[in-house]
């Protein structure tokens, strides 16, 4: 199979979209002729056309609401959105508009829309370039929230979440940007709402989220010898696949979540609530979250570092978990 | 006025007659109905208001869309919803147009263009250059109206919306009517310049001042600016000064000065334009008299079908809540 | 004691502290002249001046501006949002500023400030005007949060708050507008971060914010012959006062967490990972958080009741806890 | 030339000495070290800019207020920034005037003003108005300036800005630094009309265009400015149009057209002023020689300062986080 880099699979994604569907579009701040800062819409204005992929304003609430009175009337937009930091200042069409639409209008419209953002820490940008923000949109009814982790699956993912009749924020870890990974030449979706078990293990259930998937492989591969990790990496969290992870747990006994965003008030917090709620009298031990430190994320390497969960932190987790 | 047919001066007319025997019925049931504790929320009156919806409405065809606010009863009027579905969505009966679930701010129906109302304050704006755009798109002549009001002028989602519409040409009628408030707080503590109008200039496209409570002036300014949406030739900015009889809303007391209000009640724009129709001989009182009748049957009618009408079932909660 | 209603007791909490301290002002929509369209600042501009308690135009990114201006250069600014859903209108400067200011410059700054809001629902104002987002800020390091229940609370909280030297975001329960309670003729406050138990019970913690405080309290009386609840009201979320809640955890073996809000991605699932992380071995069955139905909130009063958690759910619950 | 005192005229070449000497550091340093792995953010040079800052700075006292952008070394520097202190934040230590938690977007010294950069593109905006605020209720005439860019404009919190402090008379000047992109899209992408400065007359506030080149004329305009808004005048909105000689930031290349560039180059605001400076016999070529080398000096000294200055403990990631 083809090696791509995720921005890559990520821009086969969106031009393979834009040719199977006439109504897919494409638009926000230099997507057009430049091709998007990180080159993840390179050459589609070139192929699709001015009128399928152009560049915006700087204006994020003007943008996503082109996107959601675009999805009302018949198109399938994507709007990215530079940085998901950025998403504060127009935050408006998607919450309080895309997401509720369909309810308050009783039904009468489908909202066909993705925002395609990125999120996460570890390129020195500091506090308002740096923000895991996927619980809050998790916690406003009438969203989907896709976060890939993998090449395949941020292909995978984001032709997915433009097939889907409801408003999807679709965000990729942007410290994977570089990443390479396989791609099927053949046509492939993967579905909204499933997890995968990237690895098996009796010992230990560990659901990671976007880039704290790559963390917590690492961290498996290296205690394997001592623990038997099994890594569930969830993909979207709306719809949330639980049932993947109840199983897990189930066997093991024992959940750590791992995510880069703040713990507290985080969606780590959601699924341990779901798996007690469902699991409680299989689990051996308290469940753990591990994520962000809960400060706004420094600009210097070293505490940034020391605010994200790193491979250490996990195995020393996954260690502590073990000796109760 | 020998240039407009009398048809069309009687929908005017029509119009007026069943926006404001609308609002008083209303106001008449959510005070009954609110004194017996069967709140039914907010209700923002359009009284005085009627000749800008009747006039802009008139500009319109079935398939163009209109982007209305919380003050939203005479636009949705004007562009021809169903009676009894809009009172029915008022009582929150099933039978509503928008299934009881929206209420007074959230009228919609899809099938004849009306976008929905909106809870937020300029919340419609980002939206309307959506469905601009996807009318260039797919290549109709589709008109976007958006509604808004002088409070509404000084939302950041003003200028992101009036600047994008006139970089991209979007064929955007922008509706500002000027009623001298918003909520308790008068324009001028709003707006640092006489004419929001004016702010038109600062986007390159044409603003116009319209005397808002004489129909045949929005009728003429509003032909105007959705002959130029239609002909490709961009937005267009009319703002309409009027005045609300009532106050804010039903729980907000009345906070205006007295003469200033009776100013305005003496420019009345049903009496005005009856006044004209009678000079000129358009109308006999007879058939005044008639019309008023008859708009008051419909009314009548609408609330009879409303109150017949049972309310949504609790187990629906959740059904058809996503699309698919 | 004085009875007061919970909307005096907030007036009063601000008169008071706008006489204590020269630096505190006041600002909002129709907070000036008209003195809050809840009258929470009825007469204080008449009282304080202009200068200090004013109208603001209907911008509400530039109003939180000026609070995390005014903060940032010596004053101890009170901005209200007259609804929190109306912030996704200008969040930025709560979220992206205010709350990382400190830490991005090292520390140099203190950020005195308030964002005076309300949420919920049970008006009839359907899904844009009864929102609880606690959540979200809960999650974003550098901002308290403060939920008062009571009208002594709403009093105490807000002076708290304005005295406390970090932007702090205060909700109070819309539906409790009107709630009278014992307020001291003397001076108080009631310090962030300590939750109080308001009955006590030992076979079932019930954890519950706002107005779900009441009827939480209202089930356990319901259930008093039945089953010992014992009510925890948090009173802020950040900082949150686990301990308080641990103890009594560990003392019924049983939690239950109640909020209006979305159950998922909650701040329930929070107080559940902080207990089952800490009090794991002491629970004998499943935590459970019972929340909001999670769909945006519906306008027609039957199935906005069913998107609530009402006291019957609550009773429900915590007979079905009492079972295992 | 000959009303501006000659020590002025020099500290405008100094300042601008010392700008472009630490863009160029700066750019060496940074890509020397992304080569070595050690990456550190965004860098957004200000070179080709530098007669706005030098010009707007002069103007400026130690206690008035200046917000910044992303690109705003040039700013800081002129507004007197300690140049150790500034390299030692670049480098992320300890030592540097946010303590290495802010870097190159986020450069904040209140004891001088100076109240920090924004990662937010119009994020600076909102904030001006509440320092602007404070000046006027504490009763100081201390001036605001706030720079933002030509891509800024576009932004909401633009509009919501300037209305409200033309509302209030605030004493703000507003730079736009039109440098004709915002990132890779051109100002025409952005802006409908020629010259963002003539939306001044939507506010009811003076609004010019400045060769923004050519120092000179910027000090006048802003000495103009400033002592308007110090005079209680009300704000001033002023468009400087210049040129960036760098890429939107080292991470993205340069693609602009070469005839462009070549123009705006030939209008170096250094040689420019150096070639006026000549011609009117202010400085002759060994006293040029002179101020290059001390400010060359200085910046060697403050790159050893920083270089030999710790990084921050990362056991300190959370201390000094909140307030109190
Ligand atoms: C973003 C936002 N801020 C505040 C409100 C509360 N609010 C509802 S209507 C209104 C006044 C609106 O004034 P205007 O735009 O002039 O419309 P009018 O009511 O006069 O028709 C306010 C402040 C809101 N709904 N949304
Ligand atoms: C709200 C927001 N949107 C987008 C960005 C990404 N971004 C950073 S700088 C920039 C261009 C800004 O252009 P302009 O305002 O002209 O300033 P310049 O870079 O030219 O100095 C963009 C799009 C951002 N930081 N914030
Ligand atoms: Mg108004
Ligand atoms: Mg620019």
């Amino acid at each position: 199979m083809p090696q791509l880099k995720m921005i890559r699979a990520m821009c086969e994604a969106l031009d393979e979209e834009l040719r199977r569907d006439e109504r897919v579009c494409l638009f926000g701040q230099d997507v057009g002729e430049f091709g998007g800062v990180f080159g993840t819409s390179a050459r589609l204005q070139a192929k699709h056309g001015p009128r399928r992929v152009f560049d915006t304003p700087l204006s994020e609430a003007a943008i996503l609401g082109t996107a959601v009175g675009a999805a009302m009337s018949g198109l399938r937009p994507v709007a990215e959105i530079m940085y998901i930091d950025f998403i504060t200042v127009g935050i408006d069409p998607l919450v309080n508009q895309a997401a509720k639409l369909r309810y308050m209008s009783g039904g009468q419209m489908t909202l066909p829309m993705v925002v395609f953002t990125q999120c996460g820490a570890g390129t020195s940008e500091a506090a308002q370039h740096s923000q895991c923000l996927e619980a809050w949109f998790a916690h406003v009814p009438g969203l989907k929230v896709v976060m890939p982790a993998t090449v395949y699956d941020a292909k995978g993912l984001l032709k997915a979440a433009i097939r889907d009749d409801n408003p999807v924020i679709y965000i990729w870890p942007k410290l994977l940007y570089d990443l390479k990974g396989e791609v099927p030449e053949e046509e492939y979706v993967v579905p909204l709402g499933e997890a995968v078990v990237r690895r098996d293990g009796a010992d230990l259930t560990v659901v990671a989220t976007s880039l704290m998937v790559h963390r917590a492989l690492a961290a498996a591969e290296a205690l394997s010898d001592e623990i038997g990790i099994e890594v569930i990496d969830p993909r979207t969290l709306v719809p949330l696949d639980i049932e993947t992870i109840l199983a897990s747990v189930r066997k093991t006994g024992r959940l750590l979540v791992v995510h880069e965003a703040n713990t507290r008030f985080g969606i780590g917090a959601e699924i341990i609530r779901q798996v007690v709620e469902r699991a409680f009298d299989q689990l051996t031990c308290a469940p753990v979250v591990l994520g962000g430190a809960g400060v706004p994320m420094p600009f210097t390497r070293v505490l940034e570092n020391a605010c994200m969960p790193q491979e250490q932190d996990i195995i020393a987790a996954a260690r502590k978990m073990l000796k109760c | 006025m020998i240039d407009v047919p009398r048809e069309t001066l009687i929908q005017f007319l029509r119009t007026m007659y069943l926006i404001r025997g609308f609002e008083l019925k209303m106001l008449m049931l959510f005070q009954r109905r609110a004194l017996a504790g069967d709140f039914l929320g907010a209700l923002h009156s359009y009284e005085g208001q009627e000749a800008v919806a009747a006039g802009v409405g008139a500009c319109l065809r079935k398939d163009d869309y209109q982007f209305s606010t919380h003050r939203g009863h005479g636009h949705a009027i004007a562009k021809g919803l169903d009676l009894n579905k809009m009172v029915a969505e008022m009582f929150g009966k099933e039978t509503g147009c928008s299934r009881g679930r929206g209420g007074s701010m959230h009228l919609f129906d899809v099938s004849i263009g009306q976008m929905g109302g909106n809870g937020i304050v300029g919340g419609g704006l980002p939206l309307a250059l959506g469905t601009a755009y996807s009318a260039l798109y797919r290549n109709t002549d589709q008109v976007t109206v958006c509604y808004f009001g002088d409070g509404a002028a000084s939302q950041g989602s003003f200028h992101e919306s009036l600047n994008m519409a006139a970089l991209n040409k979007y064929p955007i009628v922008y509706v500002c009517e000027n009623n001298h408030y918003a909520a308790t707080t008068h324009v001028s503590k709003n707006c640092p310049i006489e004419n929001i109008a004016d702010r038109a200039a600062g986007y390159g496209i044409p603003g116009a001042v319209v005397q808002g409570n004489d129909v045949l002036a929005v009728y003429r300014a509003a032909s105007e600016a959705v002959a130029r949406a239609r002909a490709g030739q961009g937005p267009t900015l009319l703002e309409c000064k009027t005045y609300r009889h009532r106050a804010h809303c039903m729980v907000i007391p009345e906070h205006r000065p007295e003469e200033e209000r009776e100013a305005w009640l003496a420019r009345d724009p049903i009496n005005l334009f009856v006044a004209k129709l009678r000079e000129e001989n358009v109308m006999t009182q007879d058939d005044l008299n008639r019309l008023a009748a008859e708009v008051e049957q419909a009314l009548v009618d609408a609330v009879k079908f409303a109150d017949a009408s049972p309310f949504p079932d609790p187990q629906m909660l959740s059904v058809d809540f996503w699309a698919n």
